[in-house]
């Protein structure tokens, strides 16, 4: 398999994810999403760290995934909090602020 | 010796302005005797200095002001036979004025500025640069409109001094532009070295201005004298801005007389004379006065034969009589050359007694009967035996009337006469006869209008139920020693005539009359006058007094010419409201206030700029609309823009 | 005695902090009067040891401030500045004397009144251009708050009106300075704001575009502030809505911001920019068109203060007219009108304050024959306005007299135009006078009183002021008439004028 | 090597987990001193940056430099920091999680501080999610309200979603150069320049661009800000606008100007569009405003696009003027922020239940109910619109001198054309301004003066003390910024 392959395969990845955070209504949905398109990127970083042939990329992807579990968890405490006070993670709802 | 103190002739007024102005209420008569006794000191000291003086000397003093240009008095004899006039007749009507106005609240500030107009006036008179001569014909244009002003709560009053104002600062403008004018070709002249000033002299002096006479453009001087001219024309009231002489008679009786005998109206034709050389060396604009002058002087007096009001008639009369002396200044200047001062100034000065007392007899008049209607009077004579008395020596002295040839008569009959043979002079010379019909013609309607203002105030039956009676010996005693100038003057002429030939050739001006020998003319010339005088005399007689002819046909409403006469040849419809109101109110400035408020401010920056961007505002704060998602795609859309710019920018790859 | 000069603007620096924080407006009142006072006393200190002769910078002062910029603190007066930090201290105190029943947070008034006389006093003496920008900009913010705390009922509006207005023309003038400085900087590889430095290289400038550019951009600046017709609509709001106190500052000393940078920086320049001859008939044009426009839209007015607003821009296009003319006396007469006009116009706003005081309206209409019931504020009000309509004997008459005969030599036509415009300038003020002042008195007023006796007393100074410089200009003309030849002589050289 | 250069990071960050530590042992009544000590050692950190202001280094291996830029926008950021916590003492006054959120503050602080100090490309992308991480939380921490929820959701969202648009963006980076370390990737751009080769290197420098734009809240990477801003707690609206924000403009700094200098004309043009629109809409939205934090959010958008500017001509003079305006802006903005925080905490006082605290009909007659907050806010606001002497006329006027004179040497008509939106913007802004001025000052007071509470009055006093100093002193801060700008430069 080429690098194109990869590349090909993390691009699909992150426009589903980008697809869906525009589409979706559902808080966890979006979460999700978003990690699709965090882990899109950790996808080229390991392909071309195989391809150039040095390990930065590798722990770049691992430190990435890291923070990317932390984000998760912050992103569903505030969606819990938002439920205890609106009863509602569907985000078309969630707009007293604007304008 | 006097001429040290000459400065004193205007400064004394001016001393007594100031103290009256704020000491008056606390002195007795409204402190009436501050500014008397200013003015009598004015008097003596410009006696004094021409008894030093003559029979050929003159004063120059000159300190410099600022830019180059100076502050100074010259003296020479046409200066001080106008200090002479303006300080004694002043003096008198200011001690009438003790009288006429002693019933009025506001004394001190009358007083106070008569007393600086006479300063004003006598500054005109005794400057030496025509910078100085212009600040001071402002200054007597300003406190001419204070006094005529003077009842301001009169709304006829507060509008006709400022019509008074407005009107001259036509003139005034003119004016100045000749002064600008005046200035930028002797400057032109000083940088082309054609010219230099004479050590201590400056630019604006009148003696530069005639040094360089010859070395300026005759095109331009011609522009320069026609502008001054124009300054004159406002100032005398001459045609065409006459009509604010007639309603300055809403101020008090004896401002009128100042204004018309003593200061204002007189510095016009001063203004001419005093810049005589410039108009001698511009022939065509001494044309022009010759013709303005005929012309005023016929065009007023028509307007003179039908107003009721007795002030008015005066007023008209002035007018005409201030045209016969610009007509002598263009017909016999142009004739008889530095000459024709003289005789001009002889009418000036002539006039100036005659019309003071004039107008003083007619606020005696009205002080007596309280109003100012000549169809209201009647039969004054009998009550009023002094003012009528010296005011039929003044329609005497108006009308010219005195025996030929052997030469007794009124002070006009001397003054007015003179001008007449100059005209025919002039019309003799050039085959120009018009101007010389304009001052026959003239002279007849004069001498019908006064007469009959005359008869219908003093003679018939009274027909006001007031009583009258004899004004007190403060009012008449002015009344009595105008008379008696009025009577007398006219037997200075010859001697008048020689001290003031002189005058600019004292300055270094040579103005050479024209070739050939003095002529004397035609008996007849001689005789009109007299006769038009007196024919005046006998028809006013005729219809005033013994009723001959009725009138009422004549002066009805449907008569067209009637009715152009009596409104004055629509002057004040065209004049103010057409000109002032109309185009220049209503049409240029209401224009401009639209297209200042609506265009510039309302479209461009009201409508245009700002409301544009509040509207924009309130339209993009809505793409905020609060959902995620949306966010999202914003920025993601983002993304795809800067691509798309970034690709098409390079071209793609 | 060195550091006359920053004393003079430091003096009422603290004194509008004191004035902020006091309690009471007597406390804020005296130390407003007292350090405007101060500076006053300060400023004719330096008019009497000024030496009229030369036309170099005196009592030069210099401290350094932002070295990586090269700017200094740096302050002096010549003949252009030193009548308008005379003018400046002489309206000062006089409009505090005018305003001293103020009520209103008095406090803040008063403070800001000071604030406006540093602003100002910065604007005429300092000599780098960045300081003088900041004193420029600084001018405006007192301003703002004269008008919007203690203006009219449209205050608002007009307040930011005149606010962004004017401070759009500054950021406009600023690029041009951007440009100036980068010119130095380009020549001397240093960097440095003084000012005489930048004007001095300008000349140096190879594209004549570029040089037009700047030159307008200053220009542009400069006019707004004055202002010229067509930058001017931002005035008359300003004028009908703020307090009397603030119209005096605004029409007699911010307006000659403008007037003052034309002499100080735009005749410098005007000789080496690209195309002189068009700018010049630019810097007419714009001159004439003002006066005569101002004068008919005074004639149209109903509003007296409008009306005296509108004649300021009529007169301001003067100093246009006579700083384009390029002539030594017409600028020397361009600067003295700007001085004359300083006291002359705070004449007539002060009187139209005491109207709207004492009447409750400035309407012409809705007045009429207050002269029977305030004849003092009659008297001076005439005064006033004789003095505006150019009587000679008065300060304006010079001004005007000195730039119509002088410009006539170079722009005669214009001369004439501006010419037509004097009879006009009589009617509004005489037909005002006449159907506010004189007249039969409009009952419907009720009873009106004369004006208190500090205001009378203030509105007299300046007439008394008036009169002085209208038959002696000597002492402020001279030293005018001094920088104005040195002005012109880099014009001669170059052939502007043929 | 020392690592003492170090030192302010190592104390924060320690100090950070010490007081979690404090808050598991506390009582709450006594977690008041939380906010003293927080604010202890950011004043230590802040000392110890100034009094090294001029060190350099590198440390673990090329991660973390230390420079005069990293220098000055650690300034920036524990300047904001120490502000937000001294006001933070009133504001969150006997809150039982204090303790967490102070140590957010410091942990968020230290991320801004990483970010500054970056050298590798992880290294940054650890930075930059530390602090977006903590301020996340931040934004959500009165979580009994439901806009300040929203805002925290929001802000996560668009957040997270610009943390992998950029970490895909680096990835890209990293696949072309080969390499993490940032002077290795610029070297490497310069000898083989963008576009030379494919077309991924720009798309990767897009995606960085959205990365950083989302911190700079740059159009149109900006909609979060406005909500965020406004349903934060408003002393955590401070620190997002005056500190985060700026840890964009570092980042970028950093990365982009150089890598992007090779094809300089066309990122030119992309900048200066983006520049333009992120200027005008900010200030144009925010007229229309009535809630005042949310104008300030609007004008935080509209100052991103003046600082942008910067990389619109990319000389030393113009990149020194976008970190003197970023550091007045951190100033000023915090400032206005507290003050408004100030606001409500006085509306609370009269009406405990009030809403819309920043409402501008509560800013009525705030010159008599809370003079010295509203003489603040007044400073600030006139330094935001540039008027002379202060923090934002300095910053501004270098800025504009800078596009300026290269519109003028490069005889570019479009440059002079930015320079003049960017002056008539300028003045647009005083219109907003001046409103809340008006309404401050102009119009009567709607409740009793107020006494305002200390903390707020020092850290408010604090920013008006450094949006004058440097607007009247400014020469030490030119000489910073200029050093910095050679830094950015390579030079």
């Amino acid at each position: 398999m080429s690098l194109y392959t990869y590349l090909l395969i993390s691009a699909i990845i992150f426009v589903i994810g980008a697809y869906g955070i525009i589409t979706q209504r559902s808080g966890i949905k979006i979460l999700m999403c978003i990690e699709l398109m965090l882990n899109s990127a950790n996808l080229n970083l390991v392909a071309f760290s195989s391809f150039n042939g040095n390990a930065t990329g590798q722990v770049f992807a691992i430190f990435s995934i890291a923070i990317a579990a932390a984000e998760a968890a912050i992103g569903f405490a505030i969606l819990v909090a938002l439920f205890r006070v609106r009863d509602t993670i569907n985000l078309d709802n969630i707009n007293i602020l604007r304008w | 010796m006097f001429s040290d103190f000459a400065a004193l002739i205007v400064l004394l007024p001016v001393i007594a302005f100031v103290l009256t102005l704020f000491l008056g209420k606390k002195l007795p008569h409204g402190g009436a005797y501050l500014p008397i006794a200013a003015i009598a000191g004015s008097f003596i000291i410009s006696l004094g200095i021409f008894l030093q003086i003559y029979p050929e000397g003159i004063v120059q003093q000159s300190i410099p002001w600022f830019a180059g240009m100076n502050l100074g008095i010259l003296i020479d004899p046409l200066a001080v036979v106008m200090l002479m006039m303006v300080s004694f007749v002043s003096m008198l009507i200011h001690i009438y004025a003790v009288g006429y106005m002693s019933h009025d609240p506001a004394r001190p500030r009358y007083f106070a500025e008569t007393s600086l107009f006479t300063a004003a006036m006598l500054s005109v008179v005794l400057s030496d640069n025509i910078l100085q001569f212009f600040i001071s014909w402002e200054l007597v244009g300003l406190c001419s409109f204070l006094l005529i002003g003077f009842w301001y709560h009169k709304p006829s009053a507060a509008a006709a001094a400022k019509k008074a104002f407005l009107v001259t600062r036509v003139g005034d403008v003119l004016f100045l532009a000749g002064i600008v004018l005046l200035y930028v070709n002797m400057s032109d002249i000083i940088t082309s070295r054609a010219f230099s000033l004479a050590p201590g002299n400056f630019i604006l002096q009148f003696k530069s201005m005639f040094d360089a006479i010859p070395l300026i453009d005759k095109t331009q001087l011609t522009y320069i004298t026609l502008l001054f001219f124009g300054g004159a024309v406002g100032k005398s009231g001459q045609f065409p801005l006459h009509g604010w002489l007639p309603d300055a008679m809403e101020g008090p009786t004896t401002v009128s007389a100042l204004i018309h005998a003593a200061t204002m109206v007189t510095a016009g034709v001063y203004l001419v004379a005093r810049t005589f050389p410039m108009f001698v060396a511009a022939p065509d604009s001494l044309l022009v006065v010759a013709y303005v002058g005929g012309f005023t002087a016929l065009f007023a007096a028509t307007m003179g034969l039908v107003m009721n009001d007795i002030k008015r008639v005066l007023a008209y009369s002035t007018v005409s009589q201030l045209g016969y002396m610009m007509l002598a200044l263009g017909t016999a200047g142009a004739v008889v050359g530095a000459k024709a001062v003289g005789i001009s100034m002889f009418h000036l000065i002539s006039h100036a007694f005659f019309k003071a007392l004039l107008f003083l007899c007619a606020g005696s008049v009205i002080h007596a009967v309280g109003t100012n209607d000549i169809r209201e009077m009647g039969g004054l004579f009998g009550k009023m035996k002094i003012t009528a008395t010296t005011m039929m020596i003044a329609a005497l002295a108006l009308a010219g009337i005195g025996i030929p040839f052997i030469n007794i008569g009124t002070a006009g009959f001397f003054s007015k006469d003179a001008i007449i043979e100059g005209a025919f002079e002039y019309g003799e010379k050039t085959g120009d006869l018009i101007p010389y019909g304009f001052a026959v013609i003239a002279a007849l309607l004069t001498s019908i209008y006064i007469f009959r203002l005359w008869f219908m105030a003093f003679t018939g039956t009274p027909r006001s139920e007031r009583h009258s009676h004899e004004s007190p010996g403060v009012m008449t005693g002015p009344l009595m020693i105008l008379a008696v100038f009025a009577l007398f003057f006219g037997f200075s002429q010859t001697g008048f005539y020689h001290y003031l030939e002189t005058n600019f050739e004292l300055m270094g001006v040579s103005i050479a009359a024209h070739e050939g020998e003095a002529v004397p003319p035609p008996i007849i010339v001689v005789l009109l006058p007299v006769i038009v005088g007196v024919l005046g005399f006998l028809i006013s007689y005729a219809i005033y007094h013994k009723r001959m002819l009725d009138m009422s046909k004549l002066i009805s409403s449907q008569n067209p010419l009637y009715k152009l006469l009596l409104n004055r040849y629509y002057e004040p419809k065209i004049g103010a409201d057409l000109i002032g109101v109309k185009l220049t109110h209503n049409v240029v400035a209401q224009s401009g206030e639209f297209v200042d408020r609506k265009i510039i401010d309302g479209l461009v920056i009201d409508n245009i700029i700002s409301n544009t961007l509040f509207q924009l505002g309130e339209v993009v704060r809505k793409l905020q609309t609060g959902v995620v998602q949306n966010y999202a795609s914003v920025t993601l859309l983002g993304i795809g823009l800067l691509l798309v710019l970034l690709r098409i920018k390079f071209g793609g790859t | 005695m060195a550091a006359l000069i920053s004393l003079m603007i430091a003096i009422p620096l603290i004194g509008a902090f004191i004035a902020f924080l006091t309690r009471t407006r007597e406390q804020a009142r005296s130390i407003a009067l007292l350090t405007s006072g101060i500076s006053l006393v300060i400023s004719l200190i330096l008019f009497s040891r000024f030496d009229s002769s030369i036309s170099t910078i005196q009592f030069g002062e210099s401290y350094p401030w932002i070295a990586s910029l090269g700017v200094s603190l740096k302050f002096g007066l010549d003949g252009i500045g030193m009548p308008l930090v005379l003018l400046s201290n002489l309206v000062i105190p006089l409009t505090v004397l005018f305003a001293w029943g103020e009520t209103k947070e008095a406090n803040k008034f008063y403070g800001l009144i000071l604030l406006e006389l540093v602003g100002v006093l910065g604007v005429f003496t300092s000599l780098d251009f960045f300081v003088f920008y900041i004193f420029w900009e600084i001018v405006l913010i007192p301003m703002y708050f004269l008008i919007s705390i203690w203006g009219g009922p449209r205050k608002d509006y007009s307040a930011i009106k005149f606010f962004i207005y004017t401070h759009v023309a500054s950021l406009v003038m600023l690029l041009a300075i951007f440009s100036l400085y980068w010119n130095t900087y380009q020549i001397t590889n240093t960097f440095n704001f003084d000012m005489f430095t930048l004007l001095k290289n300008y000349s140096l400038i190879e594209s004549s575009i570029f040089k037009d550019a700047i030159f307008l951009a200053l220009l542009f600046g400069f006019l707004v502030k004055m202002p010229a017709v067509p930058f001017h609509t931002w005035l008359p709001d300003a004028h009908v809505e703020a307090p009397t106190a603030g119209s005096v500052i605004l029409a007699a000393l911010l307006l000659k911001m403008g007037g003052y940078g034309l002499f100080r920086v735009i005749l410098p320049i005007l000789p080496y920019s690209g195309s002189p001859g068009k700018l010049i008939s630019l810097m007419a044009i714009i001159g004439v068109l003002s006066i005569l426009y101002g004068t008919f839209l005074a004639l149209a007015q109903r509003d007296l203060k409008k009306m005296v607003a509108y004649s300021s821009i009529s007169h301001m296009g003067y100093v246009t007219l006579g700083a384009a003319a390029l002539v030594p006396l017409s600028v020397s007469g361009a600067m003295y009108q700007q001085f004359s006009h300083g006291l002359i116009t705070a004449v007539l706003f002060m009187s139209c304050g005491v109207i709207q005081h004492s009447a409750g309206t400035r309407i012409i209409h809705d007045l009429g024959g207050i002269a029977k019931h305030m004849p003092k504020l009659a008297f001076l009000m005439l005064a006033g306005f004789l003095a505006s309509l150019g009587l000679p004997g008065m300060s304006g008459f010079i001004a005007e007299f000195l730039i119509l005969v002088n410009s006539y030599f170079t722009l005669p036509t214009f001369v004439i135009l501006a010419l037509f415009g004097i009879v006009f300038t009589a009617g509004y003020h005489l037909w005002a006078m006449q159907r506010a002042v004189f007249g039969t008195y409009n009952e419907k007023l009720g009873h009106i009183h004369d004006g208190a006796d500090y205001e009378v007393l203030s509105m007299a100074i300046f007439i008394l002021l008036i009169i002085f410089f209208g038959l002696n200009p000597n002492p402020v003309l001279n030293m005018m008439t001094t920088n104005a030849e040195q002005l012109l002589k880099f014009v001669v050289l170059r052939g502007v004028i043929t | 090597m020392s690592y003492s250069l170090l030192a302010p990071e190592i104390i924060l960050t320690i100090l950070g987990l010490v007081i979690i530590l404090i808050g598991l042992l506390t009582k709450d009544e006594s977690k008041n001193m939380i906010g003293y000590l927080s604010a202890a050692g950011l004043i230590a950190s802040l000392v110890y940056v100034l009094g090294n202001i001029n060190g350099m280094g590198t440390f673990f291996y090329n991660a973390l430099v230390i420079d005069p830029l990293s220098q000055i926008f650690k300034l920036i950021f524990l300047v904001v920091s120490l502000l937000v916590v001294i006001a933070s003492i009133s504001y969150f006054k006997d809150n039982r999680n204090q303790d967490e959120y102070y140590a957010l503050i410091l942990l968020s602080t230290v991320g801004m501080m990483v970010v500054a100090s970056a050298n590798d490309l992880v290294t940054l992308f650890v930075g930059f999610e530390l602090a977006s991480m903590s301020t996340y939380v931040l934004a959500g921490f009165e979580k009994r309200n439901p806009a300040s929820l929203e805002a925290a959701l929001k802000y996560f969202i668009i957040g997270s979603l610009s943390s992998a648009l950029m970490l895909f963006g680096m990835s890209l980076v990293y696949g072309i150069t080969g390499s993490t370390n940032i002077p290795a990737i610029i070297a490497y751009f310069k000898t083989n320049p963008l576009f030379a080769t494919s077309s991924l290197d720009i798309i990767a420098m897009i995606f960085l661009i959205a990365g950083f734009g989302f911190k700079m809240a740059l159009v149109p990477f900006h909609m979060w800000a406005p909500d965020t801003y406004e349903g934060s707690p408003t002393v955590v609206s401070s620190l997002l606008a005056a500190g985060s924000k700026k840890m964009g403009f570092v980042a970028a700094f950093r990365v982009l100007v150089l890598a992007l200098v090779a094809i300089r004309m066309d990122v030119q043009m992309a900048f200066a569009i983006l520049a333009v629109i992120t200027m005008t809409y900010g200030n144009i939205v925010a007229i229309s405003q009535r809630s005042i934090k949310r104008m300030l959010a609007y004008s935080s958008i509209a100052q991103a696009g003046y600082i942008a500017l910067a990389f619109v001509v990319t000389t030393q003079m113009s990149i020194a003027g976008g970190v003197l305006l970023a550091l007045g802006h951190a100033l000023m903005k915090s400032g206005a922020f507290i003050a408004v925080a100030v606001v409500g905490y006085m509306v609370l006082s009269d009406n405990r239940n009030a809403k819309n605290t920043d409402d501008l009909d509560n800013f009525a007659g705030l010159g008599k109910r809370a003079p010295i907050t509203a003489f603040s806010l007044f400073v600030f606001f006139l330094a935001l619109a540039g008027i002379p002497p202060s923090a934002g006329f300095i910053g501004k006027f270098v800025l504009f001198y800078s596009i300026t004179i290269e519109a003028v040497a490069q005889a570019s008509n479009w440059l002079l054309f930015i320079v003049i939106i960017a002056i008539l913007n300028s003045a647009l802004s005083i219109y907003y301004y001046a409103r809340v001025i008006r309404y401050m000052y102009v119009l009567p007071p709607v409740g009793e003066k107020i006494k305002e509470p200390a903390p707020y009055v020092i850290a408010i006093l604090l920013a008006v003390i450094g949006t004058i100093g440097v607007g009247i002193y400014p020469e030490p801060f030119i000489r910073m910024a200029m050093n910095a700008a050679s830094v950015v430069l390579g030079v």
